[in-house]
């Protein structure tokens, strides 16, 4: 199950190489089956997952390859091709999946020159997407982990626009620096602990000294802060964003970035849950900072696609402070909160996708009153941006209050710093929809845009739909996560009472060491 | 408890009625497109929309009479629905109606009704007629969430849900440009609110580790001592909360500028349900606040306060719509300096009679300008009580209950709030000094309102405008109004020992009982005694009569009165005409220096800095890659000297270390 | 008397172990014989390749066998000759890279090459030489192959003599080269002052001068493997070498330097190596990455990437000495240069067909837009600067985590996010090179003549793909028969 | 002859090295460039004799010494001196031919 999952868009691939490039509607018939089966497959897995099970499900093991370290004495590691999924995971293989034919569907609208090799990567960047969020064993998910960046990487590169290039590799160098940190890190984890299966290591992680912990932690941190991107390693999402075509654009914000929060939750919070409480408080501040400096640098944005690409700086800092909260609520609400947040931003992206298909054009101030020539799409734009602003009702609020109420018992003062983020979300938001969509219209060639097509709102619908759900009864989502966030918050407070004894008999030893010295 | 699952069609038949008028819409939009004019399609969505609010009433009549006819049932309560499982804490739904909420659920379905009727001849002729209707009744929808909820935080999703529906609402001719700022602005001052809102909600979570608000009600008395400023931090931050949706200082100045919807949003919204949500959540938690008592005479001062600047910003106004805002902006202060006063029943009698006049004020102004072909300039009206006679007198009705003369609604429920500030006495002395003075300010504007509207010579081209009567679905809910501003009284006639007396203080007790047991900790209330209860409705009477005679006086023959103030005292009406300057000391003190940090975030420290650090590596990388070229110049020379040195260094490195 | 000692070389060859030893060298020496043979007699000239081709396959196939023996030869000729599973690995890497590199040449030159087949032979000496070093045991039998090696390749560097270019390249590269000659040279007889031997196994650096005797020797090696400061030649020898020819000295000789520093040097490095030569390294690694950085010529940004390879490389010898056991640091090396040879080998040997196909400069504006005539050439291409930057699902990025794995071992865990951090540097190359091929529009008018691409070529590119690949993803295969 | 001590040789031979060294350095014909890594080749040379002498002094005869093993090497590098020479000097003629100089300052057609 899971390895057709993760192996079918791959298949499809190849098929797509394998077809003459100049039937364009054939290659993307393919594409779009290939994506809808693995939708298929992803929402079925869904549904027949159980949440209240902390450990993985459909688990698939075989063995892989042996990692040597060397022949005199030092431990062999065997590597498996070790897949399933948990309470971690299922929410975001889920939203990949049902994500894909949505981008395949909308890339008609834009991709128009070189269609094959674009659907190629895409399905490429499928599986690599997939393969990191269903990865077991921690070699093959730092494979997939890289191997996701290169088809992003032609994506942007070739079909993106003005400064493609620019952006792309400061993208791909940016994600890469962080990686190779944590490849150093994922080595070390292998050597110390003798093994490489992800739930091992979880279990035997808080075994190793508490300095290996920290820098491993930290090597981990780093690369999956780039990736989110927690403040200040954020600068390259803007122009990744910007440049990239809406495909590209979409799945950056939808999965890509959530490849980092997934990371910090899995090999941050839950394998080294000492080394996290220890430095939480500076992700709390990242977090809650990055709410507000998100929020600011997108209310200074001229360029629409850009506004969008700074505000995920700001929603994703509620995802980090949910994190590194570290309580059930926190958690649950951050898992909660990378699906939303894909579901939101991904369809922000797709609407200012087809409003520049039309206008060709994304800086605000040669919009205006599109509204009047375009009531439909206007709908589902302020509804996106109203999910964005998380009103209460739709899917922003949900997670956006769960992590908010988990972390203000932990740190009420940059709960109050995030909270204020509310208020400048909703200022850059509706600045940028009065902007766009209201207002005289005062640009005459925008009096002829046509409103959105049937192609337009099936991609639109579903993501609505998902926003309502989960915005209405988010519980079918959040038991999914219940089991598995229980078991790492169960983690955290052993962790706790953990690191308070130990407190406490170094307390207790000074109190003795002077006594002695009296 | 099941069997009161219907009620959850409170809330999603206008809902369900909104889903229907948007698609309505749609439908017009496409027939539009293909040349027609989709009127047919409109009308149907304005019927479809009134017809949901008619059975909204008659499920608001029926929850009420199951709660008068039964007094041993306090509450009537749906089945929950569970919302949001947190781990730590959870969050479950359910629709209650209690003797609160039923009061409220007849003044939204009430007037809500009667407005939805007055619309479908306003907005005729509206390109967006159905999308009209749909935002309206979406907003009963949030409003009706508003109410009903158990939780805090279902509550909030009507807070929210308000909001959204007041900016989508207030930004319906957003082409005209400002409406959709105004829309914007009221949002976004409502979310300042709705920030501490959602505060006051975490404290009350680690307090009381739930958001029921019966539980949370239940459970203040436990608390006092252990968690007292805790909660009144709570409190004052959900207060917060309220400044924001209730328009009090510092946050009221978006509701000026929220004239810019349609007037039947301004009476439904912005002043008869919306507004007076903040007044709500207060009562809903009164146990809370009764229990702070620092934090209830910090709501008193900014209640008084409120009053005063809205009344006295009134005086100035030329746009009539603006009159009744900064007035509702100020009766809403009364609210506050009653719930302060621990008057809980005062403030909700006060918010119904205030839904009724001031429904009635707002839908009148609208019958004027829609009369007046969209002016609202009263300099450039008069005259007009002779073509329009029915709006005419129904706006009389509401003006004399707005200005308290006396036997009208208003003038009961003003001067009950008044009398509880005198009695608290100490500290509330001052509060009741501003109030009286409001209250002498509030007579003049209105009948100064009046008077320029309805009297004097016709200010307007009679050529251009031929100002008429509106049609009957407009004047008839205005009669109904007017019948209940004059009327309205009888809810809660003052404590003169006459029958019917305090009706809604008794009826509402059950929810209030234990905010005042608190609050007077056992001890009575205190009541005024009969003759004092008489003087003060002698000087509440005397104010009115004399202050609306001269507002009325001062302006039935033009704005000359005004013209004379300006020359005379031109600071001072700058002052008041622009609302205590609290706006633009807003835009010059708040919004442009983050503007400028916004800017400034954007390209010194982000593209600059930041960016700037990661382009400064790689461009470092480039600099040094083309400084070391130097070092391969090709000569076989400088390569064999590099390698003897190297082998040199290696050597002495290695032997010597 | 000779022919006393003649009997004794064949006694000595009689024994089984030597035999086996030494066959697949053997092999080799035997198929340049012939091949000259062939080339001197008109009837056989035909069947040159078959000589050439059979030597390497019969060469690998007694590679094959001492790997799969089940005692392998171990040391033989009193000791002085190693022959086992690593050497044997090692063997065949270099004979599949020759066997690339004379697959590639074959296209690479259009105009009728004089003394083609010299050149032939000439390639088909220099596995001898790498084999003779891998498996040396004694510094004399490494001096036998060092120069086995380098000859040819002074003499294949300048083999377009007609142009300036190459030999400039040939003239540099063998006057630095035997410039370090002469310091291997010294060093030894440092050593074999101190000790009075020059068996690796017996030496010991315990004195000052076989400190020094070490040191140089290890220099001349830095030169072979080019890491700084002994790697300023690289760039302009590459650049000027018939671009085969660079290929093979990427690879092959490079290999066969390493194997024996890694396999027999490193033992013999004073402690305080452990820091010098991570030192070494990391310099090495900036100055290659940063000089490939700024570099338009893609031969020359090859070279420089190459020397960024070799300071990574050289990483696993700084953990080596610092773990005092190169188990683990001669497999990693192994692995490491296994996939470089194929993507570094694949990639000049893209090259060496593009210089054929017309566009006659090797500088990156060439290879702008070429995913729209020559996908194939592109795709491959891209694999191996893939591979190169270590990505996974490449051998490259295996390799780097052997090397990694290595540095770990030896705690070294700040070198090796330096080393990490380094190769962010090497990616923007790498990746600038994707761009053009992929992201760049093709420039106007200036079509490709279409000449017919040798059969061998495209096979040896599909070649190193698979190579490359397998190395990436099914790593048991390599790594089940190091064991 | 004999008592000669094996650190004068020693010494000589480093000179010798160093000469040549310098020469390499400084020289800018290519053919005394040749001819100085010659010295340095005799160098090595000289020390491998001189060692060997030394290692065949009766009372240092110890396991894993070979006295004959410096004498051999000194073979081999006479022997790949000669190759070099040969190859060296048939790169230095087409150097010559293309270019009509042996000057090293002539090899300026590679660098960066």
């Amino acid at each position: 199950m899971l390895s057709a999952l993760t192996f079918l868009p791959l298949v499809g691939a190849i098929v797509i190489v394998a077809l003459p490039g100049r039937s364009v509607q054939l290659l993307r018939m393919v594409a779009l089956a290939v994506t809808v089966a693995v939708a298929a497959m992803g929402v079925s897995l869904f549904i027949g997952f159980d949440g209240t099970r902390a450990a993985a499900q459909n688990v698939l093991e075989t063995a892989w390859f042996t990692l040597p370290f060397g022949a005199s004495g030092a431990r062999e590691v065997d590597v498996h091709f070790f897949l399933g999924v948990d309470g971690v995971s299922i929410l975001l293989v889920a939203l990949t999946s049902i994500l894909m034919p949505l981008v395949v569907m909308s890339s008609i609208g834009h991709i128009n020159h070189r269609v094959k090799e674009f659907l190629v990567w895409l399905l490429v960047m499928e599986t690599g997407m997939l393969g990191v969020f269903l990865s077991l064993d921690v070699v093959l998910f730092y494979f997939f982990w890289e191997v996701s960046l290169v088809p992003l990487y032609f994506i942007v590169g070739i079909w993106g626009g003005d400064r493609r290039l620019y952006a792309t590799i400061k993208f791909f160098l940016y994600t890469v620096a962080g990686s190779l940190v944590m490849l150093v890190a994922v080595i070390g984890a292998i050597y110390y602990l003798g093994t490489s299966s992800i739930p091992a290591l979880v279990e035997s992680a808080s075994d190793l000294p508490a300095e290996t912990q920290a820098w491993l932690f930290g090597a981990f941190a780093l690369a999956f802060a780039i990736k989110v991107p927690i403040l200040p390693f954020h600068t390259w999402l803007a122009d990744a964003h910007t440049e990239a075509p809406t495909a590209g654009s979409v799945l950056l914000a939808a999965v890509l970035l959530k490849m980092g929060t997934y990371g910090l939750l899995r090999f941050g919070v839950e394998m080294f849950p000492e080394a996290a409480l220890t430095y939480a408080p500076v992700f709390l501040a990242l977090g809650a900072i990055g709410i507000v400096y998100g929020a600011f640098l997108a209310w200074a944005q001229t360029d629409l696609k850009r506004l969008i690409a700074c505000s995920s700086v700001s929603h994703l800092g509620f995802c980090v402070l949910g994190l590194f909260a570290m309580t059930e609520a926190g958690l649950r609400g951050s898992v909660l909160q990378m699906i939303n947040h894909g579901l939101s931003t991904g369809l922000l992206f797709l609407l200012v996708g087809m409003i520049y298909e039309r206008t060709h054009t994304r800086r605000l101030d040669r919009f205006g009153g599109i509204a009047t020539v375009m009531p439909v799409f206007s709908f589902f734009f302020v509804f996106t941006v109203l999910s964005s602003a998380g009103l209460p009702g739709l899917n922003g609020f949900v997670g956006e209050y769960m992590i908010l109420a988990g972390t203000f018992t932990v740190s009420p003062f940059w709960t109050a710093i995030s909270v204020s983020g509310v208020i400048f979300g909703a200022v850059y938001l509706l600045m940028a929809t009065r902007r766009v969509l209201f207002g005289p219209l005062v640009h005459e060639e925008n009096r002829k845009l046509l409103d959105l097509g049937g192609r337009e709102l099936a991609t639109l619908i579903p993501l609505v739909a998902l926003c309502v759900w989960i915005g209405v009864a988010p519980n079918g989502f959040i038991q999914k996560t219940a089991g598995s966030l229980d078991r790492i918050s169960h983690r955290v407070e052993r962790a706790q009472e953990h690191m308070r004894i130990g407190r406490l008999s170094t307390a207790q030893q000074t109190v003795l060491r002077t006594e002695v010295e009296r | 408890m099941g069997s009161f699952n219907w009620l959850w069609l409170l809330p999603f038949l206008p809902l369900a009625g909104s889903v229907c008028a948007a698609t309505m819409h749609f439908g017009t939009l496409r027939a539009r497109k293909e040349g027609n004019t989709g009127t047919r399609l409109s009308s149907i969505a304005g019927l479809i929309a009134c017809g949901v609010m008619a059975a909204a009433l008659a499920l608001s009549l029926y929850a009420f009479i199951q709660l008068a006819g039964n007094r041993e049932v306090t509450a009537l309560e749906s089945s929950s629905w569970a919302w949001i499982d947190a781990g730590s804490f959870s969050v479950e739904l359910s629709m209650v109606v209690d003797r609160l909420s039923s009061v409220m659920l007849l003044v939204i379905t009430g007037v809500g009704f009667l407005i939805h009727i007055y619309s479908i001849g306003y907005m005729k002729g509206d390109p967006g007629y159905a999308k009209f209707f749909a935002y309206l009744n979406l907003f009963v929808f949030a409003m009706l969430m508003l109410v009903l909820s158990s939780s805090l935080l279902g509550m909030f999703v009507g807070w929210e849900g308000v909001g959204l529906c007041s900016y989508l609402l207030i930004g319906f001719w957003h082409e005209k440009g400002w409406p959709a700022e105004a829309g914007q602005k009221a949002f976004v001052f409502n979310r300042v609110g709705d920030a501490c809102f959602l505060l006051g909600s975490f404290l009350l979570i680690a307090i009381f580790d739930t958001l029921d608000l019966s539980d949370i009600a239940n459970s203040v008395q436990a608390n006092i001592g252990a968690n007292s400023r805790l909660m009144a931090l709570a409190a004052l931050l959900l207060f917060g909360g309220a400044c924001g949706k209730s328009a009090q200082f510092p946050l009221f100045t978006w509701l000026p500028d929220a004239m810019a919807g349609p007037t039947p949003v301004s009476a439904l919204i912005h002043a008869a349900t919306m507004v007076t949500a903040g007044v709500y959540l207060l009562l809903r938690l009164n146990p809370l606040y009764a229990a702070a008592p620092t934090v209830l005479f910090i709501i008193g001062c900014v209640g008084a306060l409120t009053a005063l600047i809205g009344a006295s910003t009134a005086l100035m106004q030329r746009d009539i719509k603006k009159v009744l805002a900064y007035s509702t902006v100020s009766q809403l202060g009364y609210m506050f300096l009653g719930i302060a006063t621990g008057a809980w029943s005062a403030a909700l009698f006060h918010l119904v009679t205030h839904a009724f006049f001031k429904g009635l004020l707002f839908l009148g102004s609208g019958s004027v300008i829609h009369g007046m072909r969209d002016e609202q300039d009263m300099y450039k009206m008069g005259g007009l009580r002779r073509h329009m006679p029915r709006t005419y007198i129904t706006f009389l009705a509401g003006a004399a209950a707005l200005s308290g003369i006396p036997l009208t609604s208003g003038f009961f429920s003003k001067d009950e709030i008044l009398a509880h500030t005198f009695l608290h006495g100490g500290l509330y002395w001052p509060l009741w000094i501003v109030g009286i003075f409001s209250a002498i300010l509030t007579a003049f504007y209105t009948w100064r309102m009046v008077a320029l509207t309805f009297f004097g010579d016709e200010r307007f081209d009679a050529n251009k405008i031929r100002p008429h009567e509106s049609p009957a679905t407009m004047t008839l809910p205005l009669s109904i109004l007017a019948v209940l501003a004059l009327a309205g009284g009888l809810l809660n006639l003052p404590a003169l020992h006459i029958p019917g007396e305090q009706a809604l203080r008794d009826w509402i007790s059950p929810v209030t009982a234990a905010g005042d047991a608190i609050l007077y900790a056992g001890a009575q209330a205190h009541h005024p005694s009969l003759w004092l209860e008489l003087v003060l409705l002698a000087l509440g009477s005397a104010i009115a009569l004399v202050f609306a005679h001269k507002g009325f006086h001062g302006f039935k023959n033009g704005w000359q009165h005004d013209d004379a103030m300006r020359s005379k005292r031109p600071e001072l009406v700058g002052f008041l005409e622009h609302a205590w300057m609290v706006d633009s000391t807003y835009a010059a003190k708040i919004v442009a220096p983050l503007r400028l940090a916004s800017y400034v975030i954007a390209t010194l420290v982000d593209q600059m800095l930041i960016d700037g650090m990661v382009n400064g590596a790689g461009r470092l990388a480039m600099k040094s890659g083309s400084k070391l070229r130097s070092v391969v110049d090709g000569s076989v020379m400088s390569y064999a000297l590099w390698m003897g040195a190297g082998a040199s260094i290696l050597t002495v490195v290695w032997t010597c270390f | 008397m000779i022919t006393q000692d003649l009997v004794q070389v064949f006694d000595m060859l009689s024994e089984p172990a030597a035999r086996m030893a030494t066959a697949p060298m053997l092999a080799l020496a035997v198929g340049v014989a012939l091949y000259l043979l062939c080339e001197v007699i008109d009837l056989l000239r035909t069947a040159r390749p078959i000589v050439f081709l059979g030597s390497i396959a019969l060469s690998i196939f007694y590679e094959l066998r001492i790997l799969q023996a089940d005692s392998a030869p171990g040391a033989v000729f009193d000791g002085t000759f190693i022959a086992d599973g690593q050497t044997a690995l090692w063997g065949i890497l270099f004979l599949v890279g020759t066997l690339l590199v004379w697959a590639y040449s074959v296209g690479y030159y259009r105009e009728n090459l004089p003394f083609k087949a010299e050149y032939d032979a000439l390639i088909l000496c220099t596995p001898v030489g790498m084999m003779l070093m891998v498996g040396a045991n004694d510094l004399i039998v490494f001096f036998v192959g060092l120069e086995l090696l380098s000859m040819p390749l002074y003499a294949l560097a300048a083999f377009r003599r007609a142009k300036i270019e190459s030999v400039e390249a040939g003239l540099k590269y063998f006057l630095l080269g035997s410039f370090s000659s002469a310091l291997f040279l010294y060093g030894a007889a440092l050593l074999y002052a101190n000790g009075g031997t020059l068996a690796l196994d017996a030496l010991v650096a315990e004195s000052n001068l076989a400190t020094t005797g070490v040191a140089l020797v290890a220099a001349s090696l830095f030169f072979k493997v080019s890491v700084f400061p002994f790697h300023l030649w690289v760039p302009d020898v590459y650049q000027g070498s018939p671009t085969p020819i660079t290929a093979l000295m990427a690879t092959g000789a490079k290999a066969g330097a390493f194997s024996f520093l890694i396999v027999r040097l490193t033992p013999l490095l004073p402690p305080a190596a452990a820091q010098t030569v991570a030192v070494i390294a990391l310099v090495t690694m900036a100055l290659g990455n940063l000089g490939a950085l700024v570099q338009r010529d893609l031969k020359r940004m090859l070279a420089y990437s190459g020397i960024a390879h070799a300071g990574t490389l050289l990483l696993v010898v700084a953990a080596g000495v610092a773990l005092g056991d190169t188990s683990g640091g001669e497999q990693a090396a192994w692995y490491y240069m296994g996939a470089y040879l194929f993507t570094a080998t694949g990639a000049f040997g893209l090259i060496s067909l593009l210089e054929a196909d017309g566009a006659r400069f090797t500088n990156l504006d060439a290879l702008r837009g070429l995913a729209h005539s020559r996908p194939g050439i592109a795709a491959a291409l891209s694999l191996f600067m893939l591979s190169l930057g270590g990505i996974p699902a490449t051998g490259g990025f295996l390799g780097k985590w052997f090397v990694f794995a290595e540095l770990v071992r030896a705690d070294m865990i700040g070198v090796a996010v330096l080393g990490a951090l380094f190769t962010v540097v090497a990616l923007g190359y790498y990746l600038r090179v994707i761009a053009y091929l992929w992201m760049e529009p093709p420039p106007e008018g200036a079509a490709l003549s279409n000449t017919q691409r040798p059969l061998t070529a495209g096979l040896a590119t599909v070649f190193c793909c698979l190579g490359v690949l397998a190395m990436g993803l099914l790593p048991a295969l390599f790594l089940d028969r190091m064991n | 002859m004999m008592n000669v001590p094996t650190e004068h040789i020693l010494t000589l031979s480093a000179l010798l090295f160093a000469t040549g060294v310098l020469g390499f350095l400084i020289r800018r014909n290519v053919i005394i460039v040749l001819a100085s890594i010659e010295l340095m080749l005799n160098a090595a040379n000289l020390t491998f004799l001189a060692a060997s002498r030394h290692w065949s002094q009766t009372h240092l005869a110890a396991d894993g010494v070979n006295i004959m093993q410096g004498p051999i090497f000194s073979l081999f590098v006479i022997l790949v001196a000669a190759a070099e020479a040969a190859v060296g000097l048939a790169l230095v003629i087409a150097f010559y031919r293309l270019k009509q100089t042996v000057a090293l300052d002539a090899l300026t057609e590679l660098k960066d």
